[in-house]
């Protein structure tokens, strides 16, 4: 038979919908969101019925015996699985991302997928035998080169992530203490497991997953207290830029002239020697130079080298500059370049671009340490 | 001719022999085979025994390609058993060239090492490239001004000028892109590398004109990056840096130069600087590069017409006559040929014109009104100044005095 | 039939070594998801109704107190409803299908478990971001931008939750019954979650489809659809009359099931009933226009302008009376069939009645609502027909609960403890809904909680709805309470409690892990009937 | 490789049928919906004199131009894709497990090829999102109708895994997919009618 129950309900609502458009149409001249919308759902409701009278409601005949085995409600549930929640979930991370950020978007989006190939491959593999066991097996078999890695590489990401937001956080002498305590901890727990080798595999399980909880926890709670005060002063301070000469900071990172692009590029070493000498090292000049010379307009890095005993500074000094602020006031300022302080046996920097000529300027050009008399070296831009 | 085969053939043929004709200019001022200092003299003593063994190689392995597709050639003959391996053939094959390898390194080695000497350097000057051309300073330390009299920097560019029988030492850098310095008769080549310095030796024994092109793709206008050194004897380089730093003159009153210096003031000195150039109130006209232009500053133009070229040394500044009468003067008459300068009878009218019309229709920059977004409104190069004929004139007269 | 089977093993994992957390979490068995949708669904009727009472509460005093700003009324408003209607109604609703249509269909599972436990988790994950965005000063009239997004974006994912789970109940009811199942065959319940699903199918997809409009367009350009305050006149449809029938659908079903049982007889004429049911699903059409159709009457002679009547009353009558019809037709098919009833005093029974009467009047109302020269349109008579559709949706879920509670839990709720709770509610709904109809004839307006007034005793009115609306709350918590403690700690239920005549009651309370463990073949319309009287079960 | 153990279970055949033509007529109302509001749109737009074509709706901006070649390709490309999935049901019917494999495989190029098609659409368009209702609304469907497609693609990558891992005994699976994808056709054909014709 053709028509069947829901065939009939189905055909009989998309007839209804036909008709409401149709009078939608007639009555409401203009209005065509109605008539648009029951026309499709007209065409819905007749798709339905004739997949409705396709597939004959889905019926299984009580006389027909050897359908019954294979008829949907002979078949049991599928086992419980994560990846419903997880789809759930991940679609709830990807429209928040939607909101707040392109990043937790593409979280979400990345969640999603894996999710839906989780649930895919379980899917096919609960069904790919009669054994539990075995499909358990190909599951893991075809899932496991993936999902271990990713796995393995976010536990690896957490204890990073917390370890370092730890030291962070920790002044630099207690950090020491608690690296070495924390190594000393994890040697002992480890020569403990290995001398007492009945121990049981759950309670190993159970304490370190405790210890990965309690990093963690203690990860995120350093992250929200933010870092050492040095450190958030240093990066307050800015040392990678350079930031003219107006005031003298303590915290500069010695290292940050190490970046090899500006160490491989450096037009000059200027030494200050313990005994309060100043001399260059140039580029195409044999031995201890009192001189120096910089191409115009070329971005230049000098290396200070200070070898004193106390911390000190390079200022390099290329003439003045006279702004116009109306009204015939004009404010002179000096050109200068500096490093900050740098501690004994420190080196830093300084990357400058000269544009005018020593020639045109009224003052020589110049390199010195402020607090050491007679500390000078003379720059010469041609 | 009929066989279009043979045709072929002997069409190939004439662009072979030309090749190997064109090898053999007598007249090469590019010529790597005709050293004129004793750096290349050393690549050259290196490359000769080189080349002579890579020649015979080369013989060699061409007679056997050929004997061997002759001999074998397909004659419907069976393809032979296709084996693998004769060790003996492999490991001979193997050893030869590594013994040639190993006798060629040896000397090229010890030759790259003696190229990088600088110990021995009597004079520094700074060499740096940008988009199109080089500039030349020479720094007032050191034994510059100690035994070469600069009391004071020299900035020129296009002539690099150099004492005969002296170890330069040029420290190559670049303002913009990566450039390359090379005088093939006087050395190899060195690369120009923005924030770094290279450092290239030079030394001319014989006084002359020694030239060279900038060899790093560098731009629109590489092909017009050229460069020239000049070799002197050391009494003429000695009058050459006197008259460097001789104090500016200015044009007399009334004169078109003097109308010139007024326009120059105007129109150039924003990008050009010429040494002690004041303006009405006396202070000194200084370039102010870090303005207008991208690519840092234009040439000096103090003493253009001591030059023989400009733009680039990509024109010569010399009609052709005057030209051939300084690069075929001899040796010894050389010098003073140079010093000379350039003069009004000689002056290269047509070209300096043409620059200062429209400097871009000569050589291509960025100065297409609708590429100027690109660089953010900065001009690359000389701009078309718009400049009418007189003005042309009279920047002509003004120049002409710079010497 | 008393089947001793527990657990079967079934699928990848077997469920005696989880922790009970990830059990709920994980599973796809649809006895637990519809538990989950129940469970949650009823802490949602807690929160709206708070919300409706404290609305209702601002009402009070139009003139002075205020305990809401003017901006944010309108959010609570929204808030009340949407918490009413996809966080109480729907999840009751549909967690009663899922758990109970496969069981009444002899189906050992449902179709999809797995997609219904999806649609559960999006629907809650959407539920708490709208809510969340709600709070966040967002929503309906919102006024941070960024959690107006939030809300429409979490709205589509948590009706794409209530479509998935629709998806599962619609496929299951027509594919999964036992062998010799016609649809005309199956119990009412499951004929009724069929087509209510069905109607959810092809409904809320025009509510996530423009709910996409709107999201475009209020992020980026704000041009076409009124920005904030154009959300609920866009998609404000799924929270009032007549999209709310289409929830109730499938409860309906509950009262032509539960009545002939409890009343000791048949139902009467099964067809009708079948088609009364869709006919109500026709109230998809007056949604999907985006506005309310109206009939304007104008006074004129009925012969006088026939044309033009005819082209109003055609639609009208299409998309509003059809709907209509087929609730009245439910209720006299319940009438006739409590007519030759002798009905045990058993509690699902006044919920049934009693909350089919209260959608009935919801209906009713709308009706005139819809009639242009009542002058009803902006007034908050529409709020009275919400509340009766609304509440008598619940008493009837309320119903279904203490019906079905039984087979899901294998405890019952005591008659004479929910007896009561069904009157009060009924209590309760009519007071909600009848002062608002009134108070919307003298044209209190719809949407605002301030500013008001109009002659009549407008206090009056609106003190009773609040009083009325703290009523349900009571109600709902002593009922939550009730069933909590019933269902943990109460009497035991045996399988068959109602001696009941449709395959749920065939396999034991709670039944096994897949329902049934032999697949039963149907010869009737009452197969567990049948099977009683050969014998086969005592 | 694994030796296979015996005997899987039989499938429910008809529910992956009857629940892709449910999602599918569910889709249709999504699709369908978004067309009738976007009609309505059209249709209370003011009048704007056209230089061609004299009053005509000012619902679409004038400066944005309708790629017509690509959006007729895309159609095209859409009922290509039923050809193959179509091809695949009909190999797998007949055992024919690589005819059957390269369909669906063709089915995901094809499939691909329209997202293609799509992406070149708005590159070409260039509409911007923010410039007014039809700016916008144009994303909404366009962007729905891609997530349809996408999820139809997805469905293909299931359907052939779920083929090639189980073999024969998912015909229904095959048949099911083919399914939504003349439904993707009807849909995209209403949309490519409503959008990309009359504009």
């Amino acid at each position: 038979m053709m028509i069947t129950t829901s065939s009939k309900l189905l055909y009989g609502l998309g007839a209804g919908s036909l008709a409401a458009g149709f009078v939608w149409f007639v009555a409401n001249e203009g209005q065509q969101l109605g008539s648009v919308m029951f026309a499709f759902l007209a065409v819905a409701f007749i798709f339905l019925g004739a997949i409705a009278s396709y597939t004959r409601d889905g019926h299984v005949l009580s006389t027909d015996t050897a359908a019954h085995a294979s008829s949907a409600a002979s078949q049991k549930s599928v086992g419980r699985s994560l990846w419903p929640f997880g789809t759930a979930v991940s679609a709830g991370v990807t429209v928040v991302g939607l909101i707040s950020s392109p990043g937790i978007f593409k979280v979400g989006v990345a969640l999603l997928i894996a999710m839906l190939g989780e649930w895919m491959i379980s899917n096919w593999a609960e069904r790919a035998s009669s054994s539990n066991e075995y499909n358990t097996k190909v599951r893991d078999y075809l899932v496991h080169p993936l999902e271990l890695p990713v796995a393995g590489a976010l536990l690896l990401a957490v204890i990073v992530l917390s370890f370092s937001r730890v030291f962070l956080a920790l002044s630099k002498s207690v950090g020491a203490i608690v690296f070495a305590g924390m190594g000393a901890l994890i040697l002992f727990f480890g020569a403990l497991i290995a001398v007492k080798r009945q121990a049981n595999r759950r309670v190993v399980g159970a304490i370190l997953g405790v210890l990965l909880l309690a990093l963690a926890g203690t990860g995120v709670a350093t992250a929200l207290d933010g870092e050492r005060e040095q450190l958030t002063e240093a990066a307050e301070e800015d040392h990678f830029a350079h930031r003219g000469c107006t005031e003298e900071k303590e915290y500069s990172d010695k290292k940050a002239s190490r970046a090899v692009s500006m160490k491989s590029s450096i037009l000059a070493n200027v030494i200050l020697t313990e005994d309060g000498q100043l001399y260059a090292e140039a580029t195409g000049y044999p031995g201890q130079q009192s001189a120096i010379t910089i191409q115009r307009s070329n971005p230049s890095t000098i290396l200070f080298v200070n070898e004193s005993s106390e911390a000190r500074r390079m200022v390099l000094s290329y003439g003045k500059v006279v702004e116009d602020l109306g009204d015939g006031v004009e404010r002179e300022s000096a050109l200068e370049a500096c490093t900050s302080k740098v501690e004994k046996g420190g080196q830093q920097a300084v990357t400058v671009v000269v544009p005018k000529p020593s020639s045109a300027s009224d003052e020589p050009f110049t390199i010195t340490v402020p607090g050491v008399e007679g500390a000078k070296i003379d720059v010469f831009v041609p | 001719m009929k066989n279009p085969r043979r045709r072929f053939l002997s069409l190939a043929g004439a662009a072979a022999g030309l090749v190997a004709v064109a090898g053999c200019a007598k007249d090469a001022p590019q010529d790597t085979w005709q050293p004129a200092g004793p750096n290349a003299e050393m690549i050259d003593n290196l490359q000769r025994p080189v080349f002579l063994v890579a020649g015979i190689v080369g013989v060699i392995v061409f007679a056997a390609v050929a004997w061997v597709v002759f001999r074998y050639r397909d004659r419907g003959q069976a393809i032979p058993e296709q084996t693998h391996g004769k060790p003996a053939v492999e490991i001979t094959l193997t050893v030869i060239p590594v013994l040639i390898l190993i006798g060629v390194a040896i000397p090229t080695a010890s030759t790259i090492f003696d190229l990088a000497k600088t110990d021995d350097t009597q004079m520094v000057i700074n060499v740096t490239g940008q988009q199109w051309w080089w500039e030349y300073d020479y720094p007032a330390i050191g034994d510059n001004a100690a035994k070469y009299g600069l009391s004071q920097p020299i900035v020129t560019s296009g002539q690099l000028v150099i004492p005969e029988n002296t170890k330069v030492l040029l420290r190559v850098t670049s303002r913009d892109v990566i450039h390359s310095y090379w005088i093939p008769k006087l050395n190899g080549k060195k690369d120009g590398v923005p924030g770094r310095v290279h450092l290239l030796r030079l030394e001319g024994s014989k006084p002359g004109i020694y030239a060279g092109q900038c060899t790093e793709f560098c731009g629109l206008s590489h092909s017009y990056m050229r460069m020239e050194t000049i070799v002197l004897k050391r009494a003429d380089f000695d009058a050459w840096v006197a008259n460097q730093l001789a104090p500016y003159e200015a044009p007399a009153e009334g004169t078109l130069a003097k109308e010139g210096e007024a326009l120059y003031i105007q129109q150039c000195s924003r990008c050009h600087q010429v040494n002690g150039l004041a303006d009405a109130e006396g202070n000194l006209i200084v370039s102010a590069p870090e303005q207008y232009v991208v690519s840092g500053a234009a040439p000096n133009l103090t003493n253009l017409m001591t030059r023989n070229t400009f733009a680039g040394a990509s024109w010569d500044l010399l009609t052709q006559e005057c030209r051939d009468v300084v690069w075929k003067a001899s040796a010894d008459e050389f010098g003073a040929k140079y010093l000379a300068g350039v003069s009004a009878d000689c002056l290269n009218q047509k070209d300096l014109r043409e620059w200062l019309r429209n400097a871009p229709e000569k050589k291509p920059m960025y100065v297409d009104p609708t590429k100027l977004q690109e660089t953010g409104g900065k001009y690359r190069g000389m701009p078309a100044l718009g400049l009418t004929e007189d003005q042309i004139d009279a920047l002509v007269a003004y120049l002409l005095e710079r010497k | 039939m008393t089947s001793t089977e527990t657990h079967h093993a079934a699928g990848a994992a077997s469920s005696t070594d989880a922790p009970a957390i990830a059990t709920w979490l994980t599973t796809a068995d649809h006895k637990q998801v519809g538990r989950l949708f129940i469970g949650t669904g009823l802490v949602g009727l807690l929160g709206g109704l708070v919300l409706a009472v404290l609305v209702a509460f601002e009402r009070i005093d139009a003139e002075g107190f205020q305990l809401l700003d003017s901006g944010s009324a309108t959010q609570v408003l929204s808030a009340a409803r949407l918490l009413l209607t996809f966080g109480a109604v729907a999840p009751l609703v549909m967690g009663l299908a899922v758990a109970i249509v496969p069981l009444q269909l002899g189906s050992r599972s449902i179709a999809f478990p797995r997609v219904a436990a999806s649609g559960f988790w999006m629907w809650l994950t959407g539920l708490v971001l709208s809510v969340a965005a709600i709070i966040g000063n967002g929503g309906p009239s919102g006024g941070e931008s960024e959690m107006v997004d939030l809300y429409l974006a979490a709205s589509v994912v948590m009706v794409l939750g209530l479509a998935l789970a629709a998806l599962s109940i619609a496929v299951t009811g027509l594919t999964s019954r036992a062998p010799g199942m016609g649809l005309l065959r199956a119990p009412f319940f499951s004929w009724s979650s069929f087509v209510g699903s069905i109607a959810l199918l092809m409904s809320l997809p025009v509510f996530i489809g423009t709910s996409v409009y709107l999201y475009v367009d209020h992020r980026y350009a704000r041009a076409a659809f009124g920005g904030n305050f154009g959300v609920n006149n866009w998609v404000g449809w799924a929270i009032s009359q007549p999209f709310t029938y289409v929830l109730a659908i499938p409860v309906l079903g509950f009262v032509l099931d539960a009545i002939p049982v409890l009343g000791r007889t048949r139902l009467a004429q099964r067809p009708a009933a079948n088609v009364a049911v869709g006919l109500v699903s026709v109230a998809i059409l007056a949604s999907l226009t985006h506005r309310a159709v109206t009939l304007p009457w104008e006074g004129d002679g009925f012969f006088s302008g026939l044309g033009t009547k005819i082209a109003d009353l055609l639609p009208f009558g299409l998309v509003n009376v059809i709907p209509l019809l087929g609730l009245l037709g439910v209720l006299g098919l319940t009438m006739l069939t409590l007519k030759s009833a002798k009905p045990m005093l058993a509690a699902p029974l006044p919920f049934a009645v009693l909350g089919l009467l209260m959608i009935l009047l919801g209906a009713a109302s709308h009706l005139l609502y819809t009639v242009e020269d009542a002058a009803l349109g902006g007034t908050i008579f529409e709020a009275g027909s919400y509340v009766a559709v609304t509440f008598g949706t619940v008493l009837l879920a309320f119903g279904g609960l203490t019906y079905w509670g039984p087979k899901l839990w294998g405890r019952r709720i005591p008659d004479k403890a929910a007896l009561p709770l069904a009157l009060l509610g009924f209590v309760a709904a009519a007071l909600g809904s009848l002062p608002y109809m009134i108070a919307g004839f003298a044209d209190q307006p719809a949407g605002v909680v301030d500013g008001f007034a109009y002659s009549g005793p407008q206090e009056l009115w609106n003190v009773v709805t609040t009083g009325a609306f703290a009523l349900m709350l009571l109600v709902s918590l002593a009922f939550i309470g009730l069933a909590v403690r019933s269902f943990t700690a109460g009497e035991a239920a045996g399988d068959d409690p109602w001696d009941g005549t449709t395959l749920e009651w065939a396999t034991s309370s709670p039944p096994p892990a897949d329902n049934f463990s032999d697949l039963i073949v149907v010869g009737s319309e009452y197969p567990l009937a049948d099977i009683k009287n050969s014998g086969k079960v005592g | 490789m694994l030796t296979l153990p015996p005997a899987p279970q039989p499938a429910p055949k008809r529910q992956v049928f009857v629940g892709t033509a449910l999602v599918s007529a569910a889709a249709t109302m999504l699709v369908g919906g978004m067309l009738a509001i976007w009609s309505q749109f059209r249709a209370d737009a003011p009048f704007r004199e056209s230089p061609r074509r004299g009053p005509i709706k000012d619902w679409m901006p004038k400066d944005i131009v309708v790629p017509e070649v690509a959006a007729n390709m895309m159609l095209i490309a859409f009922f290509v894709v039923c050809v193959m999935a179509q091809w695949a049901v009909w190999s797998a019917k007949r055992n024919d497990r690589q005819h059957a494999g390269m369909a669906l495989g063709m089915t995901l190029l094809m499939g691909l090829a329209t997202l293609n098609a799509q992406l070149f659409i708005w590159s070409q368009m260039g509409v911007d999102v923010r410039g007014g209702a039809f700016n916008s609304m144009f994303y909404a469907i366009t962007g729905v109708m891609t997530f349809l497609v996408i999820a139809g693609l997805v469905y293909t990558a299931v359907a052939t895994f779920r083929y090639l891992g189980r073999g024969n005994s998912d015909v229904p699976t095959l048949s099911a997919h083919a399914l939504y994808w003349y439904f993707l056709t009807a849909a995209f054909s209403a949309v490519w009618f409503v959008v990309y014709v009359q504009k």
